[in-house]
């Protein structure tokens, strides 16, 4: 198993290299000038260049590229123009607040359309079923940020059921002592239940537009999978055994059609985590996506590859992290690594 | 003997897009306490959705329309869910094809028995693993302490359907249902299967139905037979009985397509013509077309550590798996070989080799001395010789592209090997060919979802001939169709080679349909050849103790 | 293996049995006209997402010529009027009727989809086909470049190639299918490749087909189907996608007339009240999203029942 | 009571009788202290000095650090207070002399930087020295008032510093206090410094060594600043506020919503609309405070044809729908610089307007005359970090120019490049916003209209009578000459409005929401929030 993981690792290399020569040409390319950024309003031509020069930016692509790999071996990924921190920093910041988010809206999300799609499965063709499909495909049919600007205006506008949409926490509370840098698991931690429902509080509305957003694929791939594995054999077998319809379903059925949602939530997690930018932007969330956004708006050579790199190995260590449950689930795949 | 299960004119409708469909017709059996009876019906004869109808497990398009179940009393069409959770397993078990796919796959096998112990409540959490273990030791399972953390993935076919056996007898029910619980295992292990399930049950005393599609391991292991035919019953007699004197047209048609030993291909039709040969004279074996010599292919095992290999530590790869392991063979012209052996022999692989589709590892083939086998499979298509050797597939269905006509799909290898025809003449070379292989001509220009089995075996056959070719491999090329069907085809096979004078390979699993068309037989085993010789010489006096063994597992009806 | 003979057999589009009743031969429009009525019959979810489909393509092709007002034309004196008989859907900042903006902009966002679907289509589905049937090195290269792609946030990739390219129509199509590439080339190169040593292709190459015309008439044909399906579902998420940019104001350039730039324009109205503005383009952008899915709900229908998701 | 605000009391009562909700009723003590702001955008770095510092960072210098002269608070006529630019008071300087050739301050003694050490002579002549030689826009600025080198900077003890005087400059004492002459804590700031970084700008960015108000208590970029109350502060009255809470919300919707609802004190630049509106509604207090030394413009590159033509650009002035960017863009919150009776100057008056206003027959008829009957195709470019106001003033002035057959696209530049594009100066038809921290026009001019071409130039314009003006007119000033000051100024904007390379739009307001029990709100050149006069009742 560690060797299969191992193995995995090493293939990813060709990918993560990927993921940096391309973000370098990307960025390079971005029409901003960071040396006229730097040299400020009154700047004559002259002194941009020579800015120009101070940053490295006069010398060619691949003299530039070589300096940037140097920088990233020993883990410097750069400052941020728009913030003036090292990157490196930002993201530790902000990545919890990012994930976070994300990994609350994917358990909101797995908490509705995990069940419905099981419900869709079993009662195909009932008005459950057609009430799953209209809701997951209106669910992924809504702009996000279309929907987190009505449910500001509705939730909290409106009807002052939501808190403020200032980010992680209330503006007065403090945050509590980082451990995990997640508010919620570090307010308990510190045993602070007024800290913890502020915070789940800030997470309820964007936590919800990210879930609507979620809940398609995921109830989709429920359904399909819990259908086809329905219409198996062994079903069948279990239900001509005589076992209780619970049984077959919950311990026969969704254990087997749980390995293709999984890989289903590996790939909606990375998407939330990079397709969030906009719901962050909608709730002043303070996250690693509306950073990079706003970074790329600006021409912000190091913050967007910072940004993108993180997200690449994330996603790497996501897949191994199915890989590694793919294997607790199906014994058929640990023989196979 | 009491009744035990009573069938009364059942009929079982589907709702389908084009409307409702009776799959099952006034259908009624009676199974008595004790007895073994079996089902026989072709594909579409409605006896596995009877069997599913006694268990209401139908799908959920599928309704009992009529007539009722009665088992011990109680009437099971009608009975609530909970009654009917009652009744499976606990009174009436079930086993079914592809004992594979019937095992929840990431559950541990004992388990699974567990379950279906425990829900039963025969089985409390102290002794559920010892009462899952005595299961195991009465299918006959070796080790069955080893082999209750097993996977299924982890064990053969045969040790599988003995675990699906194991949960059918879990509970120790009166009813057995078994559906087609042997077909794609092969013969060796279905004699086992089969013998172990009917000592089980008898030893138990309890009741069996047997679903299959073959009259003869029916008429082998069951007291009395039932018949169905498009959803209806058509004859219900003893086994003995049966064979002997059917009684109803179906039946007789049923069984002279089976395959049995002493007769001819001929005997295999319904109502042959009285006086015609069993088979019209071989042609005298002519030259060698095709010589096979030394034929090696070998496949890398999986496992070890690439990386490991890579930096050249880790010690040496495993030893390659020989799939082929130095085959030699001879075809004349205008004979017919047949390759016999079980899954896994290597006869495919060798098919695949002399087809020019795989490339050897070692050996050499020669296509009437020209050596075709130095010309690589990718380029071989481009070759001249392409057209010399050609095959008909196993499944009809798969080997016909879905979105061709007949017609496209027979004028394929004429497009593209002879060309310069236009649309009229390749369309008569194609309503000739389909005259050639009986294939109505208003069928060429259908798709294949639109064609039935049999036809679609035609097309494959056509397109296989259109270009003369000196030999034409056939892999298994009944093994998916019905036995009356099946019966047809080989005909009609023995008919084309008789008339076009071209050289078979047969690789099939079933010696009985390999004698029925073949010169000459090799029994193929772990890539190497065991047997050799005339098919009668090989079925008659067996030499190997492996091709003893393979006769040997042949069902034997009562005749 | 033998087929056994369950419900599926007499449920099937054929059955099995050679005394099956000769049926006229269809042409296969007509059939496939009949089988997508009955399809849109049994399931009025579909049917109703078939008729909204029709009716996106009729705005699409229309629409300017139904639009009462002229999209561009500003009149200041008619800024920020809520929904009337005049206005239907009222006016925006600068008194553009949205009615008008709403329906002239089909055109567009119709055009974005469809472009960078069919864009990703050809990139995408080829050289998938292509990896799943060479398999070996092309496949392992073309993975790898779906890696890359795939390990990338998609949204922000694709705002960073707008951003790089500058942000016209023609760069948010080209950004819209990258993003989708994995996607295509995965499901292409899994269907080609469970097909790469399916009999018929096996007898294609018997019957002397090169492996480039096996891959575009046996495999190819065989693969529109489910690609179609995909084709639809990511039409919603291409205008979605192209929203998403505007949004963030890489989109496409003002005053035209796009449901996502208008949404966005309109996001800044909403707290003070004139939720029309943002609300009717959002609407459209939903229904139509909405639509696409449906209908790819119901292509796979029509396609594959049992596969249906 | 409409719908709007009976849905929102009818929640309010359903929501304090149904749950209490923490995060309306915890903290409520520490609130009356505190105030809570939110802008669009926050710091990138809490030193004007520093690199690509951005407008937000002046804030925190201007509030954490002190300078040795201030500027007076004048109430306006609508009873709003604003600095007053003709008036310099005292901050860490208690009183300096003006000589010919050198300005001498007398330092506060008492003074003590946030760490406690005393502020000396040795502190500013170090801040000078570090503004001067930096480079970028400090140093420039430092320039605007002809300050230099180092060798003009002299201490000559602990508590007195010596400013000699190059060349004479009008701006010179003026310039002294704006933001970037703020005195630093030069031991703490040295010793901070390394080799790389001898002026330790990567201290100051994250930590403000100074003597101000107020002290950063804790910065999380891109989210927050908390500032609290420098108890030591020496330079002025002690502010009323212990805790100032400065949030980044990116969402003007947001921000809107966050005011209006009572959850925040302040929301800094506001869209004119919502000031409107919230100031009708009445819930909320608002602050309008024009611009100084500023205009939205819409600027013509002279150096792309057709735009070197005088004529084109007087045809374009003349097609400019200025009512309709009035109304639909600014909602008539902004003072219209058009529509005057003539474009000669006849008073001091700036920002003031053009004799222009939409005239399309006069439009065409010019254009005819420059040869463009048919009219031509130009690109319009603006800002997409402004695109509230200039992305329907562009859709408006669009439509315009196709009423006199002049054929446009639009293109928006994303904030960040904005400046980066300007300095190209390859755009040909801008709409662009530019304002002077100092406020004379002769300042804007030099950096608007002068041949010397700096950035914001933006329409390349280079007319040596025009620069003959301007460079008199500051020369006038610094020699004190009032009256020939004055004829030149009045020819400077004469010449600018006839040649119109750049056609004024509006001077616009810089608009505040507030809660009412704020009070003390003034308005400053930089436009940056000052909170050391706030209250908070």
């Amino acid at each position: 198993m560690l060797r299969h993981l191992g193995q995995r690792l090493l293939t990813t290399i060709p990918t993560l290299v990927g993921v940096v020569v391309v973000t370098f040409l990307l960025t390079r390319i971005l029409p901003g000038d960071p040396a006229a950024f730097f040299a400020g309003p009154t700047a004559d031509p002259a002194a941009v260049e020579q800015i120009r020069v101070t940053l490295g930016l006069d010398k060619s692509l691949p003299e530039q590229f070589v300096a940037y790999v140097g920088d990233l071996l020993v883990g410097d990924l750069g400052v941020a123009l728009s913030t003036g921190q090292p990157v490196v920093a930002e993201i530790a910041a902000r990545l919890p607040a990012s994930a976070e988010l994300t990994l609350f809206g994917l358990i909101l999300s797995v908490a509705v359309a995990v069940p419905l799609g099981i419900l869709a499965a079993v009662r195909q063709g009932s008005w459950i079923d057609h009430l799953c499909r209209l809701l997951t495909t209106a669910g992924v049919s809504l702009p996000v940020f279309f929907t987190g600007l009505l449910f500001v205006y509705v939730f909290y506008f409106l009807l002052g059921v939501a808190p403020a949409p200032l980010g992680r926490i209330d503006l007065f509370a403090s945050p509590p002592p980082h451990v995990t840098g997640f508010y919620l698991i570090d307010s308990l931690i510190a045993g602070d239940l007024e800290t913890f429902r502020a915070s789940f509080a800030q997470l309820i509305l964007p936590g919800i537009t990210l879930a609507l957003f979620a809940l398609a694929p995921i109830a989709r791939m429920t359904r399909a999978s819990m259908l086809s594995v329905l219409s198996s054999e062994f079903i069948r077998t279990a239900r001509a055994s005589g076992l209780a319809p619970g049984t077959v379903i919950v311990r026969y059925a969704f254990r087997n059609a749980m390995l293709p949602v999984i890989t289903t939530l590996g790939m909606v997690f990375s998407f939330l985590l990079g397709a969030n930018v906009l719901v962050e932007k909608v709730f002043a969330w303070p996250g690693i996506g509306s950073f990079a956004v706003e970074a790329l708006i600006q021409s912000d050579y190091a913050p967007v590859q910072g940004f993108v790199l993180t997200m690449a190995i994330l996603y790497v260590l996501l897949n191994l992290l199915i890989d590694l449950l793919y294997g607790l689930i199906d014994p058929r795949m640990r023989i196979e690594g | 003997m009491s009744t035990l299960l009573d069938v009364k004119d059942l009929t079982v409708e589907f709702a389908t897009r084009r409307g409702t469909v009776e799959a099952v017709r006034q259908v009624s059996l009676k199974i008595a306490k004790g007895e073994t009876v079996g089902i026989v019906g072709e594909s579409g004869s409605g006896k596995s959705v009877t069997s599913y109808a006694v268990m209401r497990i139908l799908d959920r398009a599928g309704r009992i329309a009529a007539g009722t179940v009665t088992y011990g009393g109680v009437d099971l069409s009608a009975a609530g869910e909970r009654q009917m959770r009652e009744i499976r397993g606990r009174e009436i078990s079930m086993i079914f094809q592809n004992p594979r796919l019937a095992l929840n796959p990431i559950r541990k096998v004992g388990v699974q028995l567990e379950d279906v112990l425990r829900t039963h409540a025969l089985a409390g959490t102290d002794d559920a693993r010892d009462k899952a273990l005595d299961l195991l030791r009465q299918v006959r399972i070796a080790r069955p302490e080893e082999r209750y953390h097993a996977y299924p993935f982890e064990l053969s076919g045969g040790m599988c359907q003995r675990i699906v056996f194991a949960l059918a007898l879990a509970c120790r029910p009166q009813l057995l249902i078994a559906d087609e619980p042997t077909t794609g295992l092969d013969v060796t292990t279905q004699k086992a299967v089969m013998d172990l399930v009917v000592d089980l049950t008898r030893e138990r005393g309890m009741s069996t139905v047997l679903i299959t599609h073959d009259l003869g391991l029916a008429a082998t292991y069951c007291d009395r037979v039932v018949v169905m035919q498009k959803g209806e019953v058509v004859e219900e007699a003893a086994s003995a009985a049966i064979f002997k004197a059917p009684a109803h047209p179906y039946t007789r048609k049923l069984m002279r397509a089976t395959p049995r030993p002493g007769i001819g291909l001929r005997d295999l039709l319904p109502e042959a013509p009285a006086g015609t040969p069993t088979r019209p004279p071989a042609p005298a074996a002519g030259d060698v077309l095709l010589k096979v010599e030394g034929l090696v292919k070998t496949y890398p095992r999986q496992g070890g550590n690439p990386l490991a290999r890579l930096l050249g530590r880790g010690g040496a790869a495993p030893e390659p798996f020989r799939a082929v392991d130095g085959l030699s063979l001879e075809i004349r012209r205008g004979e017919s070989l047949g390759l016999v052996g079980e899954s896994g022999c290597g006869k495919s692989t060798t098919s695949m080799m002399i087809m020019r589709l795989l490339d050897p590892t070692a050996g050499k083939i020669t296509l009437g001395g020209d050596d075709i086998g130095a010309i690589p499979a990718k380029a071989f298509a481009r070759t001249a010789h392409r057209r010399r050797v050609q095959m008909v597939f196993q499944d009809p269905t798969d080997s016909l592209n879905p979105r061709f006509t007949a017609e496209r799909a027979i004028a394929d290898p004429i497009l593209r090997l002879e060309g310069g025809l236009d649309r009229d003449a390749v369309r008569a070379r194609c309503e000739s060919l389909a005259t050639q292989v009986g294939l109505p001509l208003d069928l060429l220009d259908r798709f294949p979802h639109q064609l039935s089995g049999g036809q679609k075996a035609r097309v494959g056959i056509a397109r296989a001939i259109a270009l003369r070719p000196d030999l034409v491999i056939l892999d298994e090329p009944t093994a998916a169709l019905d036995v009356s069907v099946q019966a047809v085809v080989l005909n009609l096979l023995d008919d084309l080679k008789a008339e076009l004078g071209m050289s078979y390979l047969f690789v099939s699993h079933d010696l009985h349909v390999v004698r029925l068309l073949c010169d000459r037989v090799m029994v193929m085993r772990a890539g190497q050849v065991v047997e050799e010789g005339t098919a009668a010489a090989v079925l008659e006096d067996p030499q190997a103790a492996y091709t003893r063994e393979l006769i040997a597992a042949i069902p034997h009806p009562p005749v | 293996m033998k087929t056994l003979d369950t419900a599926s057999d007499t449920t099937g589009a054929a059955s099995s049995l050679p005394a099956a009743a000769p049926r006229q031969r269809p042409s296969g429009f007509k059939a496939g006209l009949s089988h997508l009525g009955h399809v849109a019959g049994e399931n009025p979810v579909t049917g109703f997402a078939f008729a909204l489909f029709a009716l996106i393509v009729l705005t699409a092709l229309f629409g300017p010529m139904l639009a009462p007002y002229d999209p561009l034309a500003t009149d200041t004196a008619a800024a920020l009027q809520p929904p009337s008989a005049l206005h239907w859907f009222g006016t925006d900042q600068v008194g553009r009727d949205i009615f008008s903006r709403v329906l002239v902009a089909t055109r567009l966002d119709l055009t974005i989809a469809v472009a960078s679907v069919a864009l990703v289509f050809v990139m995408g589905g080829l050289v998938g086909i292509a990896a799943g049937y060479y398999g070996g090195w092309t496949d392992r290269i073309v993975g790898r470049i779906s890696d890359t792609i795939m390990a990338f946030p998609l949204f922000v990739l694709a705002m960073g190639i707008v951003a790089a390219l500058g942000n016209t129509v023609t760069n948010i199509v080209i950004a819209t299918a990258i993003v989708n590439f994995p996607l295509y080339q995965r499901i292409a190169r899994a269907e080609a490749n469970v097909r790469r040593n399916a009999g018929f292709v096996q007898a294609a190459r018997l019957t002397g087909n090169s492996e480039a015309r096996i891959l575009l008439t046996q495999i190819l044909p065989n693969i529109m189907p489910i690609m179609m399906v995909q084709m639809s579902l990511t039409m919603g998420y291409a205008i979605l996608n192209a929203a998403g940019l505007s949004f963030i104001g890489l989109g496409v350039t003002p005053p035209t007339a796009e449901w996502g730039i208008m949404v966005a324009e309109g996001a800044a109205f909403i707290i003070s009240g004139e939720w029309w503005i943002a609300l009717f383009p959002g609407l459209a952008l939903m229904i139509a999203v909405f639509c696409f899915n449906l209908v790819g709900d119901g292509l796979r229908d029509l396609i594959d029942p049992q596969r249906r998701t | 009571m409409n719908r709007r605000e009976f849905l929102a009391s009818a929640a309010a009562v359903t929501t304090a009788t149904a749950l209490p909700l923490p995060w309306s009723v915890a903290f409520a003590q520490s609130r009356s202290e505190t105030l809570l702001f939110v802008s669009e955008n926050g710091p990138n770095n809490l030193d004007i000095h520093g690199v690509g510092t951005n407008r937000p960072g002046y804030e925190a210098s201007w509030n954490c650090y002190d300078r040795l002269m201030s500027y007076g608070v004048k109430t306006l006529p609508d009873g709003s207070l604003s600095y007053d630019k003709d008036t310099l008071v005292p901050e860490m300087a208690t009183e300096w002399t003006v000589a010919a050739d050198a300005i001498t301050f007398k330092l506060r003694q008492d003074a003590v930087f946030h760490d406690g050490t005393p502020v000396t002579a040795h502190d500013v002549k170090w801040s000078f020295d570090r503004a001067v030689t930096v480079g970028g826009f400090p140093t420039f600025q430092m320039k605007a008032g002809s300050l230099m080198e180092p060798g003009q900077f002299e201490v000559v003890d602990d508590f007195t510093f010596k400013v000699k005087i190059l060349r004479p400059d009008s701006l010179l004492m003026p310039d002294l206090a704006v933001i970037v002459p703020a005195i630093f804590n030069s031991k703490l700031v040295k010793a901070n410094a390394t080799e790389a970084d001898p002026w330790g700008l990567e201290y100051t960015k994250n930590t403000p060594a100074g003597s101000g108000a107020f002290k950063v208590e804790k910065w999380t970029p891109g989210t927050e600043v908390v500032y609290v109350r420098n108890e030591d502060w020496k330079c002025g009255p002690l502010p009323q506020l212990k805790k100032v809470i400065w949030r980044t919300i990116p969402s003007a919707g947001n921000r809107r919503a966050l005011i209006e609802r009572g959850d925040v004190d302040l929301s800094f630049d506001l869209p004119a609309k919502d000031v409107l509106e919230m100031a009708k509604a009445g819930k909320v207090k608002v602050a309008s405070t024009p611009i100084s030394n500023g205009m939205w413009s819409v600027e013509l590159n002279v150096t792309q044809p057709p735009f070197d033509n005088k004529l084109v650009r007087q045809a374009i002035a003349y097609a400019l729908p200025y009512g309709k960017i009035m109304d639909a863009v600014m909602y008539g919150r902004a003072k219209p610089l058009y529509g005057a009776a003539s474009n000669v100057a006849d008073s001091m008056e700036w920002p003031r307007p053009t004799a222009y206003t939409t005239d399309v027959e006069k439009a065409k008829a010019l254009l005819a005359e420059a040869g463009y009957a048919d009219g031509f195709e130009t690109v319009i470019s603006f800002d997409l970090g402004q695109a509230l106001i200039s992305e329907p003033t562009a859709v408006l002035v669009q439509e315009s120019l196709a009423a006199i057959g002049i054929r446009s696209t639009i293109n928006k530049v994303p904030g960040a490049n904005w400046r980066g594009e300007i300095a190209k100066k390859t755009m040909p038809f801008m709409i662009n916003f530019f304002s002077g921290w100092l406020d004379y026009p002769e300042y804007f001019f030099f950096w608007c209209y002068h041949g010397q071409n700096a950035v914001f130039n933006t329409m390349s314009y280079q007319n040596p009578d025009l620069d003959a003006i301007i460079d008199a007119a500051r020369a006038a000033a610094a020699a004190g000459d009032t009256a020939t000051y004055e004829t030149k100024i009045k020819e400077m904007i004469t010449l600018g409005y006839e040649e119109v390379p750049r056609i004024p739009l509006f001077q616009p307001s810089l608009e505040v929401a507030m809660q009412p029990t704020i009070d003390g709100y003034t308005y400053w050149f930089h436009r940056q929030l000052d909170y050391r006069g706030l209250k908070k009742a």
